[in-house]
């Protein structure tokens, strides 16, 4: 799966995206962000507070208990400023 | 009509909104943000998810479009780096009579501001930047919308 | 800023507007009334009550400052024979977040409707003219500002 | 007092305005709006339905029982069809 971050998330784990093969038994959106944090120290930083994060899946706003399905692409961020 | 541009150049609201004078509609609302020295800023710089964006503006306009009887809309937003007192967004919304187009265009730039990915980080005068922080009031002017 | 003009000639609603952008604030907020062909309608024609007309937009400005933290506000009606497509008022409020100039730009239109002192005569394809009814929606309209 | 015309209350007197010698009997505008309706038979087309009536004294909006007090122009229209 693809994973992409913005903003804040971006850069504390100093990547825009990355290729990550998803465990077998993540059927979440939660789930897989959990597994993600322990890549490294940068990833476990940027997403330790859950409250404070975003996701799209497939560029599809959704909550931390969608199930992944099919989805090519997961997106972190933190809540949008726009306008 | 129904129109959405993200520009990395600069924006002008009548350009953006010439579209929608010529429609046959009787009123035209809009709404432009513009950066403001809020507290020393000197920029902002926007950043967004390509694609997403796009999509999630082109949704609001159907949303509004389905809610209202709207001869056009148009969404325009800037990203990039966005020097003070320039337009950021531009929001309108062309209808036969006027409560159409007025609701229409509050709708927009409410949801815009919560549903759209952006994110907006504020440069200062002394160097620094620093990430803008969503308001909870955002989330309740967008919840009068549901 | 507090702007009220009485035009007889052509009106752009982007030169009505371009002052609001530059007071610092961080919204921006129009309205624009345009001609439509209502029923084959060819111009239109407004009649107003010179004296009276520019005291009461400005005192509707000055309600709508009294009401809303606002940095300015323009309201500019076009009088005489005005042709199909053509803008016929622009109202304007320009405000540091968006939620005050959205309302006041809705009052500022919604009490022109009812308040201020101008009579539309309808010319028809066919020579025909007539004057247009006041509607009673925008009684209500203006109500919900009491 | 001057009296002004505006819109079909205009084309139904055939003028926009005239000079009249308010009666001292005619309190409200009401009143001299009566007395004003027997000018003529075009005044008293013009002013034959009070309800589709619309006053203001002095330039400032008023309902048909104000006190003329000391006023100096009555204007009569239909009500407004502005923006």
């Amino acid at each position: 799966m693809k994973l992409v971050y913005f903003a804040s998330v971006r850069e504390a784990i100093g990547l825009s995206s990355e290729e990550y093969d998803v465990p077998q038994d993540a059927c979440t959106v939660g789930d897989l962000v959990a597994r993600i944090s322990a890549r490294s120290q940068a990833h476990a930083c940027a997403l330790q507070d859950l409250s404070r994060l975003r996701f799209a899946l497939d560029q599809n706003m959704v909550a931390g208990d969608t199930l992944l399905g099919t989805a090519q692409e997961l997106a972190i961020f933190p809540p949008v400023t726009g306008g | 009509m129904k129109h959405v541009r993200i520009s990395s150049a600069a924006i002008r609201p009548d350009q953006e909104l010439a579209a929608l004078e010529g429609l046959g509609g009787g009123a035209l609302a809009s709404f432009t943000g513009i950066v403001r020295d809020d507290g020393g800023v000197t920029a902002i710089e926007l950043e967004h998810y390509p694609g997403m964006t796009e999509a999630s503006l082109y949704r609001l306009i159907e949303a509004a479009t389905a809610r209202w009887a709207l001869l056009g809309a148009v969404i325009t937003h800037r990203v990039g780096i966005i020097p003070l007192g320039a337009p950021v967004v531009v929001v309108g919304a062309a209808s036969l009579h006027r409560a159409e187009a007025l609701e229409a265009t509050a709708f927009l730039i409410d949801r815009l501001k919560t549903d759209a990915p952006f994110w907006k980080r504020a440069h200062y005068a002394d160097g620094t930047a620093q990430w803008v922080e969503a308001k909870a009031s955002d989330e309740v002017r967008a919840e009068r919308w549901v």
